[in-house]
């Protein structure tokens, strides 16, 4: 099995390509076509799952380019993170390509979104069974990509293809930093492998400075593809997308990317106490800031957005406080009952056709299904006990406090509290209450769109069992398995920290409750007491504006003076000597007057002037 | 001296002058008594005729050892015939244009007096290129100007014509004289006019004032002899006297008389000053001495032409001044004096000969068509003649040098000429190498005309066989010799011995 | 009988050039003009004479070359005047700046 | 390539083409597009040949002719100095050169199809030119070397001129000039090597100039060796080209018919470059060395400027013009880091850029066939009207600034790789040319593809059949080479081992 794992990404791949050629003949049909490929490719990575559980980890590498006598290599390994993540990338976006049949149908553009649909799976899936960094970087570019297709899915719409752009750029700063890195990572250890790596960062074969350097300028990366702070903003607008792709890529799998790809390169990290701080330190802001500004949004995605950016956040603090486990874990659980979300959310916009939930309220009636599993997701990224979020959530908190962050671990409980408290304003005003707008002929999604919904929800609760302190911790025991720079399976950690979130996440849904669902508790009470506060969030702390203002503007004036430049100064030059020429020739031709004196004059004036040279020079005077 | 000496002496050599005399003779005399009615166009063929017969028995002579008669005033070395073999060439080719020279006014009766003024001139460049004395030297030289400066003012009725003719004689007096003065002075620091024995004479020169004397003797005579050249500084009656003159002298001037030129000058510099001690400590021969003269020189007359041609509207204008700026950088060639300096002036004359003769075929006909000779009368004219707009193409792409034609085999020549001595002129092929991307402003700007511009009027141009021939033949040796150069290089060295026989 | 030493002769043959130069190149009247050139060619003359009796060689090549010189000066005078008659029909004047109507 | 004169035959093959057009009357307008493409065809097939031959282990020495041509001076005097012969021959990096012009010449044979007028005469031309560029590259000694390159001058003058849009004129003198001065600076720099050494040939010139006393005709001086070095330096930074003498072709870029700029941008920029690798680095290694951080830097100025002055225009022309200044500057920056990394870098971004520069190109041309505009104000929501060619334009531009997967990512890869091993702080200021790109592009195809249509487009039909034709080879090699780099890099292998060896790296 895992010695074929090559052949998982080349079934989205081969959707593709199909797609992109016969889409057109195809319509509606297309979906089978993509649904049945990303089927085979999960099947083949459960398959491969768990073979792995047992066996060693497999690698298999070909040369890819020659350089004088270095040789880059292309291949793929299936280590227990690969395995995971192989099975979470082609899980979700299997349910994803199912629900699209559903929530795309009609548009005539269906075939593409297919089409894109694949690619990015191909490009995730190829990601995580990557064995070099040289590699890892090329499909990280490519999910961009496919998640820069899927923004602009609509085209037409200026927002959607401001979003892509930005989207795009973002990225790209951050991947910037990521080549830096890795480039400078090869000259020193003269190869972009994994193990490589790791081998020269034990054997202290590179300085700790480089190290550091290195590492962080790695992470640049990973927090331009996860929407840390400060490259995050592209994220909430990335939800001009279809709400399908918002679930694939901008919750499950590629934001998550950046903390695979800091988890992948965890020894390079842990070699670094620099770096692992600056990790934590980002992470646990973000997960912060986030969550305060997604307190206030009325935008139904964008406040779930805003959620997955904390949570990033929060996967982040867990790597940086050395929390290899729980930041994995948390990447699992997340993807499944962020994915819920969003689904829930699409399927609630399907029916209402609105993202504001100020317009909406009293869903609960009207949507059977989706409602419970909105609740599900809801539950578990609040962290209430027994749902898997809880579980990952509590690892982190430990991790944090166990490493001795105890600012971070403080902060990161504060953010939980404000997760649960908005996560059920957003419930409440979806489901509870009556419709703050006259909705017609709402009605529940149709089975295709449900069932995935279903099958997260179900995930959504059972994932944390997977490891926990109660039943056994074996994700984590297998993930570490045979790699001690992973630390330890699990973290012991003080029983009240479990009580403490617990407690926390309760509080958050009380006071939602208060202020949303049963009213006793007016709404503006923050906006009334502190407008200043409640626009800063609401306008994302003008982050936004803050970039246009200083980056964007810096570059078009730079842009403009080098214009000036080119315009004034190059071209002047160079019509300055034409002129020169020109006006010189003007002068040859004044003399040239006609006058036949003046013909021999300059003769004579010639032979003059030889001989005075001759005479002052040459053979006579000296 | 008594008849046995005179009989003694091998004419044979003298071949080709003794037919261009002939033919000229003969040429007088039917003009004579030729009804007035009759077209003289049958005296230009016969000249043709003259002059192929002329280049035969060159041909013919071309095998022969060096030989002179007449005590040294003539001689028959290789250099004299590898010019007199251009001045032929060209002077067959510059009658053919005139004949197919149409005028109403102004030429026809004179016609007969063209055709054998022209066969005159054409003598005097021949003795120029192969006397080995300063007196024949000097009677050849005014032979070619005293006829030139009447075929300038050929057309009697056409004030531009005469103007040109008075500039010239004016101009051509004064240099003369010039000339004429360095060279008495030569003479009397040698007491001798045979270039010969004067070059023997002057090896043994040492007087401070002898020396010195003789430096102001060749100013004079280069500053003389640049007059023919049309070189700076006097050069500039050219333009002027090329605009006025009627088309086939400005080919003439433009090409014949300076090609003789350039053979007086090599002659007199490098049999006088070649092995002239310049008095100096290291004992170097005087012309090495004088070499940074002729060089600036050389790059003033490549500027100003290349520049003043920029501004010029008037076809022939322009080409009086591009042909300047031509002498320029065969004056580099004199300049450097390296061991390819023969090779590289007679190769770039040739090239120069045919590239320039087929571009006033063309202009002949074309301004003769509109009457005017302004440029814009090229507009169109692949439409109206794609022939000769593509060999007026091939022409300005080998008067600038583009590789692919014989003026870029040329110039490389001339550069690497240059280049060769120990510390190579690099600022003089600076300034030929710039002039050269200069001169593609004008070279294309008239191809800019006949290309890329509409055409005033879209009649078609039939183009008369005596020009047709011409313009082939120079369009087929122009990309001969810029294809496979090696025939002419091969045949020079085949046969001219690498005029070794010079200074002996 | 001490001779005239040849500096004399060179001088005066300088001298003569120089005004003749002088002539060619500011009269206005054409026929003046050429007289001028034909006394910048008897310069030459003197020059020639002078040297082939009092030269650093004398020899009678000198006289030879002078009286070839006289002949074509001659022509070219003869040839100058027949172009001026020629000039003068069409313009109307011998005055050399008025020979202007080609320049630049 | 059984047979003698195989290059000669691959190289004048075009010539063939104008024979038969001088034959064909002017008015037979889709016959004589025929012929010229066809004309192309054989170049074509030859090269391929070659190229596949050599990747099969032929060697490519067996290609070389040499039949002696000039003689100047007395061959008794001086022997077989001073003489030039006619020779071609091949190394890796001109077969792959000459490859890439044949396949870019035969496509843009194809795109000439919306050439309106005076087809014969176009196409003579094209031939030509054809012939001009594989000659360049074909060309064994310096001289023929230099020949080859003014023949490419002339051609395209006039297409630039006669062809081209409203400024043509201009544009076409100012490439003239420029290209003019620059090709004089190289003559210069030719002379006096054939002059001093008494040969053209290049690999004779590179043994004399590494020999310890070489046998010269006249002594060659270090400062000479320094001064030729920085000639080369600006009679290919004109082609190139490199900041500030760039602005000559931004103007051909813009005025230029597209399937000229095709052949423009994909081959006659990249012989600055070769230039600049073959005889700049293989004749004067020791002064190339002291000059590299110069190099370097120009780059970086080439790539931050290109990329920022694309970033304010509004012609989608003038973007694709400044965007290929910025992409030379990789290849500067790959030659000025002076290791394998680099220089391999170099060489893929010219073939990659070359194949790019002619996508975009095309793609222009399709979009100004059917809206008569590529001002990125008056356009936007093409996508719409015509979804493949945006989806291709994307694609272009997608390979322009270097997604992995497509040819641009692996020279702009290797060519920092390099930088950042010699040089990493400029290497760094470099990478926020990586970023612009990402910028500039995605502003201008977004703008043009994406958001509202500004105009009604409405009738406006998406490609055609032949249309497909280049554009699918092309996004292949720019897919293949992304994918499967070894198709350059093996056949480099050689050249790389010669020039590092050169530079004693």
């Amino acid at each position: 099995m895992m010695e074929n794992a090559w052949i998982i990404p080349l079934f989205p791949l081969l959707s593709f390509l199909f797609l992109i050629l016969f889409g057109k003949r195809l319509k509606e049909a297309s979906a089978f076509i993509g649904i049945l490929l990303t089927l085979a490719s999960l099947v083949y990575s459960l398959l491969v799952l768990f073979e792995r559980l047992t066996a060693p980890t497999y690698k298999a590498e070909g040369v890819w380019l020659t350089i004088g006598d270095v040789q880059l290599t292309a291949g793929f390994e299936v280590n227990q993170l690969n395995a995971l993540m192989l099975v979470i990338v082609s899980l979700v976006s299997f349910l994803v390509h199912t629900y699209s049949k559903g929530y795309m149908n009609g548009d005539d553009r269906f075939p593409v979104f297919y089409a894109y649909l694949g690619l990015f799976t191909f490009a995730m899936l190829g990601l995580v069974i990557s064995p070099n960094l040289l590699q890892t970087y090329f499909f990280w570019e490519l999910v961009g990509l496919g998640s820069f297709l899927l923004i602009g899915f609509y085209f037409y719409k200026e927002e959607a293809k401001a979003a892509a752009k930005k989207a795009f750029i973002m990225t790209r700063i951050g991947d910037v930093g990521l080549l830096i890195g890795m480039i400078l990572l090869f000259w020193q250890v003269g190869s972009f492998e994994y193990d490589e790596i790791f081998a020269a960062a034990e054997a202290g074969s590179i300085s700790a400075a480089m190290i550091t350097l290195t590492a962080i300028l790695i992470f640049v990366g990973a927090i331009g593809k996860s929407g840390q702070f400060p490259l995050h903003t592209w994220l909430p607008d990335a939800m001009e997308g279809p709400t399908p792709v918002s679930a694939l890529i901008h919750a499950a799998t590629m934001v998550a990317a950046g903390v695979y790809l800091v988890a992948a390169l965890f020894p390079l990290f842990t070699a670094s106490e620099t770096a692992l701080m600056t990790v934590a330190v980002i992470g646990a802001f973000t997960a912060i800031f986030a969550a305060s500004i997604g307190l206030v949004q009325k935008d139904i995605k964008r406040v779930l957005a805003y959620s997955t950016v904390s949570q990033l956040g929060y996967m982040m603090l867990a790597l940086g406080s050395a929390g290899y486990v729980a930041g994995v874990f948390h990447l699992m659980t997340h993807a499944f009952f962020k994915a819920l979300l969003f689904l829930a959310a699409g399927s609630v916009i399907h029916a209402v056709h609105t993202q504001n939930i100020e317009h909406m309220g009293g869903l609960w009636k009207k949507l059977r299904l989706t409602g419970p599993l909105f609740l599900i997701g809801t539950l578990a990224i609040s962290g209430v006990p027994l749902f898997s979020g809880f579980f990952s959530k509590d690892e982190i908190l430990i991790a944090a406090w166990a490493h001795g962050n105890t600012v971070l671990f403080w902060l990161a409980v504060i953010a939980a509290f404000f997760t649960a408290f908005y996560m059920f304003r957003l419930f409440f005003m979806v489901f509870a209450g009556e419709a703050r707008s006259d909705m017609k002929n709402v009605h529940e999604s149709p089975s295709v769109m449900t069932m995935p919904m279903v099958v997260l929800g179900v995930l959504a609760v059972v994932a944390g069992y997977v490891n926990t302190p109660w039943f056994g911790t074996f994700l984590g025991d297998w993930l570490v398995e045979g790699n001690h720079s992973l630390g330890h399976g699990h973290i012991e950690g003080p029983a009240w920290i479990m009580a403490v979130a617990t407690i926390v996440s309760l509080l958050g849904i009380f006071l939602a409750w208060l202020m949303y669902g049963k009213r006793s508790l007016s709404r503006d009470w923050l906006t009334s007491r502190a407008p200043l506060t409640y626009n800063l969030l609401y306008n994302k702390y003008y982050i936004d504006e803050f970039y246009q203002l200083t980056v964007v503007n810096g570059a078009k004036f730079f842009s403009a003076f080098l214009r000036f430049l080119e315009v004034f100064l190059i071209e002047g030059i160079v019509n300055g000597a034409a002129g020169i020429a020109s006006s010189l020739g003007k002068l040859g031709s004044k003399f040239q007057n006609g006058q036949i004196q003046t013909y021999g004059t300059a003769a004579f004036v010639g032979l003059a002037i030889l001989v005075v040279i001759y005479a002052v020079t040459g053979g006579y005077l000296k | 001296m008594d008849l046995e000496t005179l009989l003694s002496y091998e004419w044979s050599i003298m071949a080709p002058e003794f037919i261009i005399l002939g033919v000229a003779t003969a040429l007088s005399l039917l003009d004579l008594f030729m009804p007035k009615a009759q077209s003289r166009k049958i005296l230009g063929w016969i000249g043709f005729a003259g002059i192929l017969a002329a280049l035969v028995s060159l041909l013919g002579l071309v095998g022969h050892s060096t030989e002179s008669i007449l005590f040294d005033t003539f001689r028959l070395d290789s250099f004299a015939k590898a010019f007199k073999l251009l001045l032929l060439i060209g002077a067959a080719m510059v009658m053919l244009i005139a004949i197919s020279y149409e005028l109403n006014e102004g030429l026809e009766e004179f016609r007969g007096e063209f055709f054998y003024l022209f066969l005159a001139a054409l003598l005097g460049a021949m003795m120029m290129s192969s006397s080995g004395d300063l007196i024949t030297l000097f009677v050849g030289l005014e032979l070619l100007s005293i006829s030139s400066y009447i075929l300038a003012g050929m057309r009697k009725r056409n004030l531009q014509s005469n103007e040109s003719a008075m500039k010239y004689v004016i101009n051509g007096g004064i240099s003369t004289a010039i000339t004429l003065f360095g060279m008495s002075y030569v003479y009397g620091l040698t007491g001798t006019t045979n270039l010969k024995t004067m070059a023997g004479f002057l090896t043994t020169v040492y007087d401070e004032q002898h020396i010195y004397l003789l430096g102001l003797a060749f100013f004079m005579i280069v500053v003389g002899l640049s007059f023919k050249l049309a070189t700076a500084p006097f050069h500039m009656w050219a333009p002027d006297v090329y605009q006025g003159a009627p088309t086939p002298v400005t080919a003439f001037l433009s090409v014949i008389s300076k090609t003789a030129g350039f053979a007086l000058l090599v002659r007199i510099l490098f049999s006088i000053f070649a092995n002239t001690p310049s008095g100096d400590a290291e004992g170097m021969p005087m012309i090495l001495t004088l070499q940074d003269y002729i060089a600036f020189l050389a790059g003033a007359t490549m500027i100003i032409g290349n520049l003043i041609a920029l501004r010029q509207r008037n076809i022939k204008r322009l080409f009086a001044y591009s042909s300047i700026a031509q002498a320029g950088y065969l004056l580099v060639v004199i300049a450097t004096m390296s061991l390819f300096m023969f090779d590289a002036l007679w190769f770039y004359l040739g090239a120069y000969l045919f590239m320039n003769l087929g571009a006033f075929a063309i202009i002949q006909h074309v301004t003769h068509k509109s009457g005017s000779e302004d440029i814009s009368q090229f507009a169109g004219l692949y439409r109206r003649a794609p022939f000769l707009a593509i060999a007026m193409a091939v022409f300005l792409l080998s008067l600038a040098g583009i590789p692919g034609t014989a003026g870029f085999i040329g110039k490389l020549n001339i550069f690497m000429g240059a280049l060769v001595p120990q510390e190579g002129h690099y600022v003089l092929v600076s300034i030929m190498i710039a002039a050269t991307v200069v001169s593609y402003f004008y070279y294309f700007g008239v191809m800019v005309q006949m290309f890329f511009r509409p055409a005033a009027d879209v009649g078609k141009i039939k183009v008369p066989a005596a020009l047709t021939a011409v313009i082939s033949i120079s369009i087929a040796a122009t990309i001969l010799f810029g294809v496979v150069p090696n025939i002419a290089f091969d045949f020079l060295q085949g046969n001219f011995n690498q005029f070794t026989d010079f200074f002996q | 009988m001490s001779a005239v030493p040849i500096q004399a002769y060179l001088a005066l043959a300088l001298i003569l050039f120089c005004i003749g130069l002088y002539g060619a190149l500011t009269k206005r009247n054409t026929v003046i003009v050429l007289i001028s050139i034909e006394l910048m060619l008897n310069a030459v003359n003197i020059n020639l004479v002078a040297f082939s009796k009092f030269g650093v060689a004398p020899s009678i090549t000198g006289q030879v070359f002078a009286l070839f010189a006289i002949a074509v000066a001659a022509a070219e005078a003869a040839v100058g005047l027949a172009i001026l008659i020629a000039l003068y029909r069409n313009r109307k004047t011998i005055n050399m700046d008025e020979m202007d109507t080609m320049k630049h | 390539m059984s047979f003698e004169y195989f290059l000669s035959l691959l190289v004048f093959s075009p010539l063939a083409g104008i024979l038969v057009l001088s034959f064909l009357p002017k008015t037979q307008e889709s016959l004589i597009k025929m012929v010229g493409f066809l004309a192309t065809l054989p170049a074509l097939i030859l090269s391929l040949i070659a190229y596949f031959q050599y990747r099969a282990g032929a060697s490519l020495e067996s290609l070389s002719e040499k039949v002696s041509w000039i003689q100047f001076g007395y061959s008794e005097q001086l022997g077989n100095l001073f003489s030039i012969d006619y020779e071609l021959g091949l190394d890796g990096f001109s077969l792959i050169m000459l490859v890439l012009t044949a396949v870019l010449s035969t496509l843009a044979a194809i795109a000439s199809i919306h050439i309106k007028k005076e087809w014969k005469g176009y196409f003579m031309l094209f031939l030509l030119l054809e012939v001009g560029m594989l000659g360049v590259f074909a060309a064994e000694n310096l001289i023929l070397f230099f020949i080859f390159f003014e023949i490419t001058l002339i051609p395209t003058f006039f297409l630039i001129g006669k062809w081209g849009y409203f400024e043509k004129e201009k544009a076409a003198y100012s490439f003239l000039i420029y290209n003019g001065l620059g090709s004089a600076v190289l003559l210069i720099v030719i002379m006096v090597l054939f002059a001093r050494t008494g040969t053209s040939n290049i690999d004779a010139l590179m043994a004399a100039m590494s020999a310890d006393n070489p046998q010269l005709v006249a002594p060659i001086t270090e400062n000479m060796k320094m001064g030729m070095l920085i000639a080369l330096l600006i009679a290919f930074g004109v082609k190139l080209p490199i900041f500030p003498l760039h602005s000559w072709m931004v103007r051909v870029h813009v005025q230029a018919p597209p399937s000229i700029v095709m052949l423009h941008a994909g081959v006659l920029l990249k012989i600055g470059a070769f230039g600049l690798i073959r005889f700049g680095m293989g004749i004067f290694p020791d002064q190339f060395q002291s000059l590299a951080v110069l190099l370097a830097v120009l780059g970086v100025v080439n790539l931050l400027y290109g990329a920022f002055l694309a970033f304010v225009q509004t012609d989608f022309k003038m973007v694709l013009a400044y965007s290929s200044i910025s992409h030379m500057g990789i290849v500067l920056i790959g030659v000025g880091a002076l290791n394998e990394a680099g220089i391999q870098g170099a060489i893929f971004q010219v073939v990659s850029h070359g194949l790019i520069a002619a996508l975009l190109f095309f793609l222009v041309g399709v979009f100004y066939e059917r809206v008569q505009t590529s001002n990125i104000q008056n356009l936007g929501g093409m996508a719409k009207g015509m979804p493949i060619t945006a989806g291709f334009l994307l694609a272009g531009a997608m390979a322009s600034l270097g997604l992995p997967g497509m040819s641009g990512f692996v020279s702009e890869f290797m060519a920092f790789l390099g930088l950042f091993k010699e040089m990493p702080v400029l290497a760094a200021v470099g990478t926020i040319g990586i970023i612009m790109t990402a910028v500039y592009l995605l502003r201008a195809v977004l703008g043009i593809t994406y958001g509202q249509a500004h105009r009604d487009f409405a009738g406006v039909t998406d490609m055609k059949k032949f249309e497909f034709v280049p554009v699918l080879v092309l996004v292949g090699l720019i897919v293949l080479i992304g994918v499967y780099p070894s198709v350059l890099s093996e056949p480099l292998t050689s050249t790389l081992e010669t020039i590092m060896l050169g530079i004693g790296g």
